[in-house]
């Protein structure tokens, strides 16, 4: 069944088309990647499924309800989560606390329970931090758990993101580039990683330049340009798609 | 251990912070010391600064005379000067600190009604006289035995202001620009009645407040509207000098009258020939020719370089009234009380003062007027 | 790995350790009426313990979850007011008006949150400012309810079960109470998924929003909550100072409240705590400079802001803090 | 009565757009929420007098001498509390808790030299009024509208034209890609602490001469209101500056004379929080786009 469905997809910031007419669909447990040149509008298509901003024509469909235009902490209840391509972490959070706010939508104690400190206040808190441990020892920052966010080197910041976006428990991960800046082993290490969370069943749509990366764990992808969908397909079939190439290095190459 | 040790540290800080706050005071008993100590609390900054420096001018002056003339109970007389920066809760602190400090034996302050009343409750509880030379709020004495004002309070200034608008300058609109604190209040609602009662006719009432308000255009223009004989200003001098101003720049031209307050040279200079001819009641000018009245203001002169103003004529007289009290009580804070509240026919330079039995005054007041530029008496 | 019994052992012990802070400093607090300090000291000591709740109270919303207010006093005053007039009019108990006064200010915060808090920064801090400006004036004209300038003198005493408080001991041990309560109460939130939700927001709002918190809505919680501790402790100041008009809940009030939130650090509850002290104290310290007090107190504020930026405490995290989470962790993986 | 009273309402606001435009020049390009612009302009305007009573110097003379120095007091509090501040990068409200130290310092200093009096201050332009039917409108009035105009585009060229000007937008825009740009930043941010504290002298020397008084205390609620008016006009921009402070002044001036004087203020900025509501980033400000 299909679990995402965009159609007709637009956002006019003034004149200007970030994103034109795109279309777009992904199954369960696909890993989808979209790619194109800065610019292309793959962060603002991001920014419209996350209802960070509202399309101005268009639809999206996830699980069967439409949720256009709906409020970016409704979202994620819905079952999308996130990481940001410039690292948006809480830096002056403890890494725990960073996870810990990643499970806000599956979680509950509100004001009465942290008040008084009641039975389900210490089974919803023990509960969480053995989950959050338990997923930070996936990404080897399990003793890294006391430490300031703004402490970690980079490329732990950067599995630490994908940590919290997980926490929510999502039903489709959206990742903004993981691999921006990472050096080629901790690349392969991600590579593995989301190989990893796919056999789980996870779905995955990926923004990312990494060409390498994309190829090898993509099952289709999505090329941009300008805001316009120029090309979708295997990864095969894009490596040659005259367009593509165009579009990356220009024409006449 | 280390964030122990932080804590630790933490709850050191507090309590020598604490311990250091003791020893700024001295809580011993009184001894044999050759000093007798008043204090002065008033603000001294802030807003309010310039009537706590006339009480400290005035105040200074008196006690060197005092000490001129042997001092008191043959002790040489010390002030001691806190500032309240006219704040409720910086009064407290002050009166608590003079509560506890035994040497103090009476209170001049404070100035304002936020502060006097605020500390009423810590000087009653002390046992400690709490006299202030300007608090005209009506609650004030009421707050316990040990309170004592030296000003009329508006239920006696008032309607002699609403006599002098209504009978001697023979104006029957009245309009009433008012400031928005307690004595403001109080001088309207008794200048209402008193002036309505003698066939005078309010046509506006209008408030600002203090301190803040500095455009009076609009207020001055609702009130020409409405077409008054007189405006009645409820206010201090500072405002005045402004609503004056403002007034003769609209190209109004009303017939001023106001109260005591609005005595101060500064006010002259402030609105020129906008304030001529205004019309005012007086606790206390320059002018008189009363030798006590005299001689106090030859001497602020020579002291200080200018004239005193009413605020520091009644600070002046007060320390004298809490001095003599202590000259016949002794050093005991309760004596020194029940002296205070007997004094009666004392010759002040604002004239003679007597405490009622509600430890109120009860003074008489003169007219004095704006004429050439300089304050006169009117009648 | 540590092994079950070693993980045991250490959760013990960090309880232990830490019920023995406690209760060391518990009883340091208890004892200090006993330490016959005179009045004067007393009566700072109470006072620095009513800013410690507006500072607590105001670090949740400025320290914790970042946004800027300056308009604190007006909770304070609402809270101060309520009380005042209930007591007077209707001789209700302290024990009544003190939660009426903190519930009112509670109200007001949330039907004032809800339209504005959506604004940020400098657009926010002028709401609030203007906020507490019209409560003040309010106050100063509406003479049917709060007598206007006139102020309310007379404030009944407190009593507590039957319990006449009115020495400073007795207020003493009030304030002490209500500090505690605030306190705890506080970190009970602040160390709970709403704190982590609130400080989420003034780290990252963007981040924190996408992570699912509803901006808004905690930003309004945080703010609600704020008020209500300030009403509080404008309910305490009422039944102790005995007086309140409006002259005493002025714009500098919310600055002052601010100043010992920075000064203490931002986002540190024992910062709030140690930045009211100083703060309540300095001017009293500094009077032996008689003319040049405030000058100095000015001064002061300005060198010690480039010293510690983050404020004394800010930035310092107290490792009570972790252990809670630690042992959740290890009782978790039990 | 009503035109007279929108003529006080326009004085009244002017002086609040003058008092404005100087502190929206700080704020837009620093963000900082200036507390000491009040207590400047109040120490401006009493140098000014200072100078006209006790060296006998005519008004421009004085006038300018007063913003040059001044001026150059802003530099001071800049370099002394505010760049120490930057250097460490401080919070926001660090530096918020900074300039309220100024404003602290600077009035309590101002009582101890010139005592806490009101004083005279003289009117040196004393041009007369031009007379309507039912209301006038005095020189001085006009004089203090223009000048906050004059201001207005003076800046708004200099901000726009000048390399310095480029400079300061480019430091407002994003203080760390300034400095990659190879601008010196701390120099462009004490030019403009220079620029704002003259500007508040001059507002503090034409309004001090307009109600022909000086007080320690009158930069506090000139403070408050210029801070009004520059986020009721959308924060750093110049022609909202002057709008807000317009706005606020008729309202104020209307709520005085048609509701009741008391509550002028709270009219005000009832009217104000309002304005915010509709408009969460002022009059004239940009809706800012979420950066992501």
């Amino acid at each position: 069944m299909k679990l995402l469905e965009v159609n007709n997809l637009t956002m006019a910031f003034g004149g200007l088309k970030a994103v034109n007419n795109i279309s777009f669909h992904m199954e369960e447990g696909e890993i989808i990647s979209l790619i194109g040149p800065n610019g292309a509008g793959k962060t603002t298509f991001f920014n419209m499924l996350t209802g960070i901003y509202i399309p101005t024509e268009g639809s999206i469909v996830f699980n069967g309800k439409n949720i256009t235009g709906t409020a970016p902490e409704k979202i994620i209840k819905e079952g999308i989560a996130r990481t940001f391509q410039n690292i948006r972490l809480f830096p002056h959070m403890t890494v725990l606390e960073n996870v810990l706010v990643g499970m806000h939508s599956r979680s509950h104690n509100g004001l009465f329970h942290s008040l008084f400190r009641t039975k389900k206040f210490y089974q919803e808190e023990k509960r969480n931090a053995y989950k959050a441990k338990e997923l930070l020892a996936t990404v080897n920052l399990a003793d890294k758990c006391n430490e300031y966010a703004k402490n970690l080197a980079y490329g732990q910041q950067r599995r630490l993101e994908i940590v919290r976006a997980l926490a929510a428990q999502p039903k489709l991960l959206l990742l903004d580039e993981p691999a921006a800046g990472m050096n080629p082993q901790e690349t392969e290490a991600l590579m593995k990683y989301i190989r990893g969370l796919k056999d789980k069943g996870a779905t995955i749509l990926l923004i990312e330049h990494d060409m390498k990366l994309v190829m090898k764990i993509s099952d289709r992808i999505y090329v941009l340009d300008h805001g316009v969908k120029i090309a979708e397909g295997l990864s095969k079939d894009i490596q040659n798609n005259q367009d593509v190439i165009e579009a990356y290095l220009g024409k006449g190459a | 251990m280390k964030k122990v040790f932080v804590f630790s540290l933490l709850m050191m800080v507090v309590l020598s912070v604490l311990l250091a706050g003791c020893s700024t005071e001295t809580a011993a008993a009184p001894d044999a010391t050759e000093e007798i100590t008043i204090a002065v609390a008033a603000p001294l900054s802030g807003d309010y600064a310039q009537y706590g420096n006339a009480f400290r001018r005035a105040t200074e002056l008196k006690a060197e005379e005092i000490n001129a003339a042997g001092g008191i109970l043959g002790k040489e007389l010390k002030l001691t000067f806190l500032d309240d920066r006219n704040d409720a809760r910086e009064a407290t602190n002050v009166a608590q600190r003079l509560v506890g400090d035994k040497k103090v034996l009476g209170v001049i302050g404070h100035f304002s009604s936020t502060a006097s009343l605020a500390a009423s409750s810590v000087y009653e509880e002390g046992g400690l006289v709490q006299l202030s030379p300007t608090t005209s709020h009506p609650d004030f004495t009421k707050q316990g035995q040990y309170m004592f004002r030296n000003i009329n309070t508006q239920a006696v200034e008032a309607p002699i202001a609403a006599d002098m608008v209504v009978n001697l300058m023979d104006k029957k609109r009245i309009a009433v620009i008012y400031i928005n604190n307690d004595w403001g209040i109080t001088a309207r609602d008794h200048f209402v009645e008193a002036a309505e009662a003698l066939g005078g006719e309010i046509v506006a009432e209008e408030t600002f407040i203090g301190g803040q308000t500095q455009d009076f255009t609009s207020t001055l223009t609702s009130i020409h509207s409405k077409n008054p004989d007189i405006i009645f200003l409820g206010t201090f001098y500072a405002e005045t000098g402004m609503i004056a101003q403002q007034m003769k720049q609209l190209g109004y031209d009303y017939p001023l009258a106001g109260l005591s307050s609005l005595y101060n040279e500064e006010l002259i200079k402030l609105a020129g020939d906008a304030v001529e001819g205004l019309y005012m009641t007086s606790n206390f000018f320059p002018g008189d020719e009363r030798p006590a009245a005299k001689e106090f203001v030859d001497k602020f002169r020579d002291a200080h370089g200018q004239v005193p103003n009413q605020f520091a004529a009644v600070a002046y007289e007060s320390l004298g009234m809490l001095a003599g009290a202590i000259e016949t009580a002794g050093e005991d804070r309760a004596a020194i009380r029940n002296e205070l509240a007997k004094i009666a026919d004392y010759e002040g330079v604002t004239g003679s003062i007597t405490f009622s039995k509600d430890r109120d005054v009860i003074k008489e007041m003169s007219i004095i007027k704006i004429q050439n530029g300089e304050f006169v008496i009117a009648q | 790995m540590e092994t079950t019994v070693e993980h045991v052992n250490k959760k013990k012990k960090i309880i232990k350790r830490r019920s023995m802070i406690y209760v060391g400093v518990l009883a340091g607090l208890l004892i200090i009426p006993l330490l016959s300090l005179n009045n004067f000291t007393m009566r700072m000591v109470i006072m620095a313990g009513t800013y410690m709740i507006l500072a607590m109270s105001l670090n949740l919303i400025t320290g914790y979850t970042g946004q800027l207010s300056l308009g604190h006093a007006a909770f304070y005053a609402i809270g101060a007011y309520t009380s005042a007039i209930l007591s007077m009019r209707f001789g209700w108990s302290f024990l009544i008006t003190a939660p009426a006064a903190a519930l009112m200010a509670a109200l007001v915060a949330l039907l004032l949150g809800i339209p504005t808090l959506k604004l940020q920064g400098a657009y926010l801090a002028i709401v609030t400012l203007g906020f507490s400006e019209i409560v003040r004036i309010v106050a100063l004209n509406w003479m049917g309810l709060t007598r206007g300038p006139m102020g309310i003198p007379g404030i009944a005493r407190p009593e507590v079960l039957g319990y006449r408080i009115a020495s400073n001991t007795q207020y003493y041990y009030l304030i002490l109470a209500l500090v505690i309560i605030t306190y705890m109460s506080l970190y009970r939130i602040i160390n709970s998924r709403l704190g982590r939700a609130f400080i989420a927001i003034r780290e990252d709002d963007l981040a924190a929003q996408s992570m699912g918190v509803d901006i808004l809505k905690y930003k309004i919680l945080s703010f609600t909550i704020a008020a209500f501790f300030a009403g509080l402790a404008g309910s305490f100041y009422a039944h102790y100072v005995t007086y309140i008009d409006p002259q005493s809940f002025t714009f500098n009030e919310s600055i002052q409240v601010l100043s010992m939130v920075v000064l203490g650090g931002m986002g540190s509850m024992p910062g709030a705590i140690i930045g009211s002290v100083i703060l309540t104290w300095a001017p009293e310290m500094l009077r032996f400079l008689e003319d040049y007090r405030m000058i100095m107190y000015g001064a002061i504020l300005i060198v010690m802001m480039p010293i510690r930026p983050q404020g004394i405490l800010g930035g310092i995290r107290f490792k009570l803090d972790k252990e809670e989470e630690n042992q959740h962790e290890a009782v978790g993986s039990e | 009565m009503f035109f007279q009273q929108i003529i006080n309402g326009i004085t009244l606001g002017s002086i609040y757009a003058l008092t404005a435009v100087g502190y929206t020049m700080v704020f837009g390009i620093l963000e900082l929420v200036n507390f000491s612009h009040g207590s400047v302009y109040m120490f401006g305007a009493f140098l000014c007098l200072t100078l006209m009573t006790a060296l006998g110097l005519g008004f421009f003379p004085a006038f300018i001498i007063s913003i040059v120095i001044t001026g150059m007091l802003g530099i001071v509090i800049d370099r002394l509390a505010l760049l120490p501040l930057r250097r460490k990068n401080a919070p926001k409200v660090a530096s918020l808790i900074s300039t309220i130290g100024i404003s602290i310092f600077l009035q309590n200093l101002v009582m101890v030299m010139w005592g806490s009096e009101t004083k005279n201050f003289p009117l040196a332009l004393n041009l007369g009024h031009i007379q309507f039917n039912s209301f006038r409108i005095s020189y001085l009035q006009m004089i203090i509208l223009l000048t906050s105009l004059i201001l207005m585009m003076g800046l708004t060229l200099l901000v726009k034209k000048t390399k310095i000007g480029k400079a300061m937008r480019a430091t407002a825009q994003n203080m760390e890609a300034a400095k990659l740009m190879g601008i010196n930043v701390n120099l462009i941010i004490t030019f403009t602490f220079f620029l704002g504290a003259a500007l508040a002298t001059v507002a503090g020397v034409m309004v001090g001469m307009y109600y022909q008084s000086v007080d320690p205390m009158m930069g506090f609620m000139a403070g408050l209101k210029a801070f009004a008016a520059a986020v009721l006009g959308g924060i750093g921009v110049l022609p909202g500056a002057i709008l807000g402070g317009l706005i606020i002044g008729v309202s104020e001036t209307l709520a005085a004379g048609y509701i009741h004087s008391g509550y002028r203020d709270a009219i005000a900025f009832a009217i104000l929080i309002a304005v915010l509501l509709i408009k969460p980033t002022g009059l004239l400000g940009q809706k800012v786009q979420k950066k992501v």
